[in-house]
């Protein structure tokens, strides 16, 4: 473990975009976000939820994939070249590192997503603990340690120290290069950590949903689940806006479009997509999900039946509690996954 | 070609001089038939300017003119019947609404107004219509080329 | 060349014959550009066509996989693209194509040396064709083949001239077809397909292979259940919104399972089991 | 897949010299769909539509470009020539490669350039082109004209002579209009009355015309060849049916204070009166507000007196709702209100009067029975002024901008018979310009001047004051000899602007019909379409449409007749097909369209639509009645959804029309 | 507000068990301390749930639109606020009246949870308002906020305490938050910047959306069978920009659809997940048709028409409003 004092962190930011380009959490307009270093970013290492998950840094919003130049009966299809620029991301929390692995699952699976491998394998990860858990936090819900958030790298924020931990081998060869910048940690300071990281775990399980587990039952009982009639009266007051899923870290729906420019061009893109949209499924002779009852159980029987089906019983939630903060009527998966248990007595 | 020839001279000279591409709205009734008064008297105006003719001024939706911008137009021109003349009785009193909230709105969000004209022209106006199309595309020209409202996908 | 083979990205193919079937039914055929098939594939898969600047639509492969020359698509129109393709695709026009994707009909192990029964209405016959033409190609390997085909009317049969002239020549093959409603010249059976099921009581010792309109699918089913058939016997393919053809974007999902990629084969044993949403 | 044809045309040299028209086909050639692509010297010419004709059979094109003049000018011919190979005659699109090109640009390159771009933008529209079919509507037999003057009923007889029923609505309780009021007519000083009387006696007993007098136009809705028209009857308060006309009621009518309209005031008449003595109907009207039955309860003298026994105080209005296939609007005109015009006394003084008052006074049947006397004295004038141009050709903002254009004539008529029969009076005429253009008109100024020594001075008149000797003085200025005047007169006529009939504004908005700034009623086209308004089934005749004569006024009446005969005609009629559509899944039922649309084409109807989910629902949409509308398109935009389009017009049309020329 | 709560629920069972409405849209308690959640009460025993306090933001007009199509009377609690939404919807034909019963609630304004963690308050438990004093208590410690300090951004714009439309009304009025300053005074800003900062400011604002559309599908104004942005043969079909132009356009077009209809409740503004300052285009329309139109507010009724589908003969030209400050 190393450690590196406060005074010395625009060194290393300024060390790491040597590396690659690199993001960190960032005050914009009171709103805390990844963005993009420079010279004059406010970073904030104290806010433990930014405002939307990093998900984009792999699984971008729009993604060009290809471009076709039509000319008479003439097709020519150029493919986007894959991102090959180096990125850092730092002070990512234990949550959206999770995410991560949720997202590795569906996009590495065969066939492999080569835009998101490519952007995925560019990339080194920091973690960072979360100093000061927040109220919408439940990842202890999944057994993920904010107190251990793992990536290339783990980082505790302790006073003004901030200590280093690589965790792979990309992991170590980026802390090789800031060698000067790193001090040695010492036992006392590997104390400080740990006390930290009870405090951490204490804090969370004083949290409103500090002792929140969702149960493995559901996933077991797919058809119950879907028929249940709780789906009615949460999804009534469901907007049907697609807040949730572009700021959770494991959705992943998308869309495939085309956009015609002139004189035969055209540019295929793949964006964000969400299963609340309306035209979601809708095909020429009808849509399977006709109303927002379907909309919103489709997402939600997503996160806590189908892919825990498919993945071993991991919840596609990470319990970093950004759906819970932006959802414009308070609707989350919290309160689902609760009135869903209650009515299947799970 | 001689102008084909200038054209290449130019080239290598200096780069090709700016000409902005001018989509003009017509109603048919008035304006249109105003651009045409133009054509028989022989009145000049540059070549820039290309018209769309519809039927009345407010058949012209603000999103026709947004999309214009986007696809690479330098400059928009929406031409109508004077107010009170309208072939339709009141459509280009509710263009004149539409435009209004829409310039005022493009101004706000820091868009070039000079950019968007709203002119009513009548059938007898050709000489009018001529020399409002000259000077549009002169202030087009002074302007440069719009970039800001531009959609830049597929521009390569 | 270019670093990016993602499985997004189509090949280009070159339109080498069109066919009008019936009214609003065309078959495509599709090669490379320079001649020859562009992907191998098994009866039962897809491929994703698309017009640049339309957007991507997802068919099932009409032609035999023992077809080495070329891919067949037999499209009905109904969409905005299927509509496009109606109008506009011209022998000579080359179109971008990805796949094969989804799953198959068994044909190499649990439909071998089975009678297969194949059940189909209209549009439904574009991939049972794929299936029926590969089985009468290894005639060897399957037992005796029955095709029960309705459609509305004579002039929506789609490949009337195979399904009279070529298929009931094979050996051990008969087609019965069927129409909705009498009509002038037409001396086979009229009425809907479930009811010509029972009428020409099949033993319930065949594979049945159904494709068909929901509504043909859900009372061929109950007649084929009727008649002794199990659920597990009865294999059909479905069709949902889909996109990426590979199990991700998050569209064709019923349950866990992706129609393009788990389906579109599903046995009605296993859509039992899966949520009431296609 | 679609096939285009494309055809350039040389229109001779006048697109061929700016535009190489070669280099145009040549162009179009690679665009997707264009099957076909050629030149032509004259594309309007048998040839040229041969060359479509001959190209469309062997390309099998279904689509048709033609690049040449204005819309305006050959879309038709093109139109027609497509459809006679088989193509719906909308799916032809005109490129104006003349008008807006080959003669704006001198350069060629330029000229060639624009040329290929306007082709390119045809083309991508003419993509999107649906087969457009005019809708058929039942056209009702009978027409309606609104005034009863002289140019409504010429107008109805005309309409009635060619086997049409026709109903004549008048305001007044007799028809006649204007014309009954003029003494004698220029420039051959005919009796009024005498060339009038017949013809309203034609109207009033012709089997085909029916009369509404004391009647106005209360509602109209409806569309070209089928109007419904709510007319209102006013209550008469006389059994028009069982009244003789014997007169003997308005003679023992014992109120007789209240002036009479028919004489301008310069005569009283009682409450219960016949406007004019050839009046007709010859039935009497009762004037509720003098009547002194109506105002106290006592009275009922005309009651008692009737042989018929035909008065009815207790008739109510009527609402007769009637259906036309086409209307006439003659609703006449009023004279200007001088009350902004103090300068020249004609609050002041009695003896200054009006040219239609002169027309009463001068009259044999007139408050004086034709004897000229002044007013305020009853004594003959010894010199009088005539003023013209009060209130026409003002910029000051108190009149009217335009000429009036029968004042100069009938200033020369009115003073010509002052000086023939009262030849010791002294005629002076103040005039700006004495314009006399018209079939014997100078001629007839000449002898005023010539023969019958009136005084033509160009100059203004500025102000007329009485004067201690109960004369007038009036200053004027000579602007020939450059002099201010200040003469005597014992009356002064006021040549008094012309206006449009009060409440044709009113008129004009139920007939959706437009107007111009000064209320006229506008022509579809002010050379070639003079006697129809732009609303299609409406006709117009006589001054509501602008200043003029009585002859003109005839023959506009005549002209707007044959206009409604030729409409009359047809069983039924085609309507333009360009006209919006709603698409009802997605319409929301706001009814935005509604609110902007001028022609009340659009209706909310509650219908059962699928919605986009799939599933029936019931809610309410905008309906669009394809006759009613005109195809504007406000209403498209109007709508935030997209769900109102306009035919011919479509968003996506216009859009690949943007997209192509940006 | 604890008495206007019991107020309610007693009125809503009233309402649900004589079965003069059949549902009534209202709030539910949520698991945090501010979480209140809109939610539709089908049986007098469920109004158990229903609360109301500082956290009740949300406009429940919109729940009328599926509540008129499957034709179940509805009984909505309004703030004063939320009843200009309902009267739009009526004025737009999206909600019959027949299936509303309108109860006004009084309202002093509603916090904003988003100010309150800008306080740099973290992992709240518990938030009580007592006498314009906000106490915010969390894992970390307890602190007091001024009430005004953290009222929603649209509470400060407060129209007053009046009801546009209600059936009945729930208690007496409360005073509603004193507006802050010029309703205008934003646009005001924005408006005196040159043509270039304005530019650059609405670059930034809406280069931060995502296209969530939670503005969109909160926005009472908005109620389209099917937005012209879902409509694939539009020209503007698109869920996610893929050039900066796009989402200039979505909320270019998306105020200028609104524009007369948009009540100004503030919604749109509140619910952006990005902090986009989506209000200040909807202002400035209504800025620009009070000025050039006069005086005018949607949904202070249900009938007069909206500036677009009127005009006077002598209404300003185009050119003049594109003038003021030219760029």
């Amino acid at each position: 473990m190393f450690k590196i004092a406060k005074a010395k962190w625009p060194e290393l930011w300024q060390a790491l975009a040597r590396e690659g380009q690199l993001y960190l959490p960032a005050l914009v307009d009171g709103k805390t976000d990844f963005a993009p270093w420079q010279k004059d970013t406010k970073v904030d290492l104290l806010t433990a939820v930014t405002a939307k998950s990093l998900k984009q840094l792999f699984f971008a919003q729009v993604e060009p994939l290809m471009h076709f130049q039509t000319s008479g009966k003439k097709v020519a299809v150029t493919p986007q070249e894959l991102p090959a620029q180096p990125t850092i991301a730092f002070g990512v929390r234990a949550c959206d590192l999770a995410g991560f692995t949720i997202l590795d699952k569906v996009f590495l699976k065969e066939p492999v997503d080569t835009f998101y491998r490519a952007r995925r394998e560019n990339c080194t990860l920091i973690g960072l603990a979360c100093g000061f858990p927040e109220e919408t936090c439940f990842c202890q819900t999944f057994n993920i340690d904010a107190a251990s958030p793992a990536g290339d790298i783990q980082t505790w924020l302790v006073w003004d120290n901030l200590y280093w931990e690589s965790r792979t081998g990309k992991g170590q060869q980026l802390t090789a290069k800031l060698a000067a910048l790193l001090t040695e940690a010492t036992a006392e300071d590997a104390k400080l950590v740990q006390a930290q990281q009870t405090k951490i775990r204490e804090t969370l399980s004083k949290l409103p949903l500090g002792r929140l587990r969702f149960s493995p039952e559901l996933a077991k009982h797919e058809q119950e689940v879907f028929n249940s009639k709780v789906w009615e009266k949460l999804s009534a007051t469901c907007l049907s806006c697609c807040g949730c899923t572009y700021v959770c870290p494991t959705c992943h729906c998308y869309d495939v479009r085309d956009y015609a420019g002139k004189d035969g061009a055209v540019e295929r893109f793949r964006c964000w997509d969400s299963c609340m949209n309306g035209d979601f499924t809708k095909m020429a002779h009808g849509n399977p999900r006709k109303g927002q009852l379907e909309r919103f159980r489709q997402r939600y029987m997503h996160k806590l039946v189908y892919f825990p089906e498919d993945y071993e019983g991991t919840f596609a939630c990470v319990g970093c509690g950004r759906c819970l903060r932006i959802c414009p009527v308070n609707l989350n998966i919290v309160k689902v996954a609760k009135e869903l248990e209650v009515d299947l007595h799970v | 070609m001689l102008g084909e020839k200038v054209t290449v001279a130019d080239k290598t000279a200096a780069p090709a001089p700016f000409e902005p591409k001018i989509v003009a709205f017509c109603c048919n009734w008035c304006s249109y038939a105003g651009a045409d008064g133009a054509g028989t008297a022989r009145k000049q105006y540059p070549a820039n300017v290309k018209i769309i003719r519809v039927p009345c001024s407010c058949r012209v939706n603000p999103l026709f003119i947004l999309r214009a911008f986007q696809r690479g137009a330098d400059g928009v021109i929406l031409c109508g019947c004077h107010p009170g003349d309208c072939h339709y009785m009141t459509g280009n009193y509710y263009t004149r609404r539409r435009l209004t909230l829409l310039m005022s709105m493009l101004n706000f969000m820091g868009v070039a107004t000079e950019r968007l004209r709203v002119e009513w022209v009548s059938a007898s106006e050709g000489a009018r219509f001529a020399e409002i199309m000259t000077s549009f595309v002169e202030q087009i020209t002074a302007l440069g080329a719009n970039v800001k409202l531009r959609d830049l996908r597929c521009k390569k | 060349m270019c670093n990016c083979q993602d499985t997004l990205i189509p090949q280009i193919g070159v339109v080498t014959d069109v066919c009008r079937e019936t009214a609003d039914v065309k078959t495509y055929r599709v090669e490379k550009p320079g001649g020859g098939k562009l992907f191998e594939h098994l009866p039962g898969q897809c491929a994703l066509l698309s017009v640049p600047g339309m957007g991507e639509a997802i068919f099932s492969i009409t032609s035999s996989p023992t077809n080495k020359n070329y891919l067949e698509f037999s499209i009905k129109r109904c969409g905005s693209i299927t509509t496009y393709l109606d109008d506009e695709l011209e022998v000579g026009q080359e179109i971008a194509v990805r796949g094969p994707y989804g799953n198959h009909f068994p044909v190499e192990d649990k439909l071998r040396g089975k009678d297969v029964l194949f059940i189909a209405g209209g549009i439904g016959l574009a991939p049972m064709r794929s299936v029926i033409n590969y089985m009468l190609d290894k005639r060897d390997q399957f037992g005796s083949i029955d095709i029960v085909y309705g459609a509305r009317s004579r002039e929506d049969f789609v490949r009337y001239q195979e399904l009279t002239e070529i298929w009931p020549k094979q050996p051990k093959t008969k087609v019965h077809l069927t129409i909705d409603k009498p009509q002038e010249g037409w001396t086979g059976n009229v009425g809907f397909v479930p009811a010509f099921l029972k009428a020409l009581q099949f033993t319930p010792d065949k594979t049945v292979l159904l494709c068909g309109p929901p509504i043909m699918i859900k009372l061929c089913l109950a007649a084929l259940i009727e008649m002794g058939f199990k659920k597990n016997q009865v294999y059909t393919t479905l069709e949902l919104k889909m996109k990426c053809g590979i199990g991700k974007c998050g569209r064709c999902n019923i349950g866990k399972k992706y129609v393009c990629k788990d389906g579109p084969v599903f046995t009605c044993d296993e859509l039992d089991e899966m949520p009431d949403e296609y | 897949m679609q096939k285009i044809g494309v055809f350039v045309c040389w229109c001779g040299s006048n697109i061929a010299t700016t535009v190489d028209v070669a280099q145009v086909v040549a162009a179009v050639k690679t665009i997707p769909n264009v099957a076909f692509a050629a030149d032509y010297k004259y594309m309007c010419s048998e040839g040229g539509q041969e060359l479509i004709h001959k190209a469309v059979q062997d390309y099998q094109l279904d689509r048709i470009v033609v690049c040449s003049c204005s819309p305006r000018m050959h879309e038709a011919t093109f139109r027609n020539c497509a459809e006679q190979v088989g193509i719906n005659p909308y799916l032809v699109e005109i490129a104006n490669i003349r008008e807006q090109c080959s003669w704006i640009i001198k350069d060629r390159a330029q000229a060639t350039a624009k040329a290929i771009q306007l082709a390119k933008a045809a083309i991508a529209k003419v993509r999107f082109n649906t087969p457009l079919t005019p809708g058929e509507s039942k056209v009702v037999k009978r027409a309606l004209v609104i005034g009863g003057g002289i140019a409504g009923i010429q107008a109805a007889l005309d309409i009635a002579e060619a086997g049409y029923k026709v109903d004549i609505v008048e305001r007044q309780p007799a028809i006649g209009g204007r014309m009954a009021q003029l003494d004698k007519t220029f420039p051959t000083l005919d009796c009024s009355a005498c060339i009038l009387t017949p013809k309203m006696m034609d109207a009033a007993n012709h089997p085909n015309i029916k009369l509404y007098t004391y009647s106005e136009v209360e509602a109209v809705s409806g569309f070209v060849g089928n109007f419904e028209v709510k007319i209102r009857q006013k209550a008469r308060s006389v059994d028009a049916k069982r009244c003789t006309g014997c007169g003997i009621c308005t003679e023992k009518c014992p109120s007789r204070k209240t002036s009479s309209e028919f004489e301008l005031g310069l005569k009283t008449r009682g409450a219960i009166y016949i406007p004019f003595s050839q009046a007709l109907p010859k039935v009497p009207v009762i004037d509720r507000e003098h009547c002194l039955k109506f105002q106290t309860g006592k009275c009922g003298i005309c009651s008692k007196v009737c042989p018929a026994e035909c008065i009815d105080y207790t008739q109510q209005d009527e609402i007769i709702t009637e259906h036309y296939g086409a209307i006439v609007a003659a609703t006449g005109f009023d004279l200007l209100p001088l009350d902004k015009f103090g300068e020249y006394g004609y609050q002041d003084s009695p003896d200054v009067i009006t040219s239609l008052e002169f027309e009463r006074l001068t009259n044999a049947t007139g408050p004086t029975e034709g004897h000229l006397v002044c007013p305020s004295t009853g004594k003959e004038p010894k010199s009088v002024i005539i003023v013209s141009c009060v209130g026409s050709r003002d910029t000051s903002g108190r009149g009217k901008t335009y000429c009036s254009k029968i004042c100069c004539m009938y200033n020369a008529k009115q003073a010509m018979y002052i000086r023939e029969k009262y030849p010791q009076i002294d005629v002076t005429v103040f005039y700006i310009d004495v314009r006399t253009p018209g079939k014997a008109f100078d001629e007839f100024y000449r002898r005023a001047v010539e023969e019958f020594n009136v005084h033509y001075i160009k100059g203004q008149v500025g102000k007329v004051l009485k004067d201690a000797r109960g004369g007038l003085t009036v200053f004027a200025s000579d602007l020939l000899s450059d002099k201010h005047l200040m003469l005597h007169a014992d009356m002064v006529i006021l040549a008094t602007a012309v206006k449009p009939a009060a409440g044709a504004r009113k008129l004009a908005t139920m007939l959706t019909a437009s107007m111009d700034n000064d209320d006229f009623f506008t022509e579809a086209h002010p050379k070639l379409r003079p006697v129809e308004s732009p609303t299609a089934g409406i006709f117009l005749a006589g001054m509501c449409q602008g200043p003029k004569d009585i002859p003109e006024t005839v023959s506009q009446a005549g002209a707007a007749a044959v206009k409604v005969v030729g409409l009359l005609a047809k069983d039924k009629l085609r309507t333009n097909p360009c006209v919006a559509h709603c698409q009802e899944n997605i319409c929301s039922g706001c009814l935005a369209c509604e609110k902007v649309c001028p022609y009340g084409a659009i209706t909310a109807e509650t219908k059962t639509v699928i919605n986009l989910a799939g599933v029936k629902e019931q809610r309410t949409v905008a309906v669009v009645n394809q006759t009613l509308c005109q195809g504007c398109g406000a209403c498209t935009v109007a709508c935030p959804a997209a769900a109102m389009d306009l035919k011919g017009f479509s968003n996506q049309e216009i859009l690949a029309e943007v997209d192509a020329l940006c | 507000m604890q008495k206007i709560a019991a107020l309610m629920r007693q009125k809503a069972q009233e309402l649900l068990s004589s079965g003069q409405v059949q549902q009534v849209a209202a709030w539910r308690k949520g698991q945090l301390a501010y979480d209140n959640a809109p939610a539709v009460f089908t049986s007098p025993e469920a109004c158990a749930d229903l609360v109301y306090d500082e956290f009740c933001p949300a406009n429940l007009s919109k729940y009328l639109l599926a509540a008129t199509k499957k034709k179940l009377k509805t009984a909505v609690f309004l703030k004063p606020c939320d009843t200009y939404g309902v009267n739009q919807l009526l004025k737009d034909n999206r909600v019959q009246r027949e299936y509303v019963y309108a109860i006004g609630t009084p309202c002093q304004g509603m916090l904003d949870i988003k100010k309150i963690r800008a306080h740099g308050l973290k992992g709240i438990t518990r938030i009580t308002v007592s006498e314009g004093v906000v106490q915010v208590e969390t894992v970390y410690g307890t602190q007091n906020l001024p009430q005004r300090d953290v009222l929603l951004d649209k509470c400060l714009q407060c129209k007053g305490n009046a009801y546009m439309i209600a059936d009945t009304e729930i208690g007496e009025k409360l005073a509603t938050p004193e507006p802050r300053g010029d309703a205008f005074a934003a646009v005001k800003r924005i408006e005196a910047l040159p043509p270039e900062e304005r530019f650059k400011f609405w670059q930034q604002e809406l280069s931060k959306c995502i296209r969530c559309n939670a503005c969109r599908d909160i926005c009472p104004a908005c109620s389209c069978e099917q937005c012209i942005f879902d409509n694939p043969a539009a020209p503007v079909a698109g869920k996610a920009f893929a050039d900066p132009v796009e989402e200039n356009m979505f909320h270019l077009i998306r105020a200028y659809h609104v524009a007369g209809r948009c009540v100004g409740c503030g919604e749109c503004a509140r619910v952006c997940p990005q902090g986009v300052k989506l209000g200040l285009l909807n202002l400035k329309f209504m800025k620009d048709i009070n000025t050039f139109y006069g005086p005018y507010q949607a949904g202070s009724d249900a009938t007069t028409p909206a500036p677009q589908v009127t005009f006077t003969q002598g209404d300003v030209e185009p050119s003049a409003a594109g003038q003021k400050g030219r760029s």
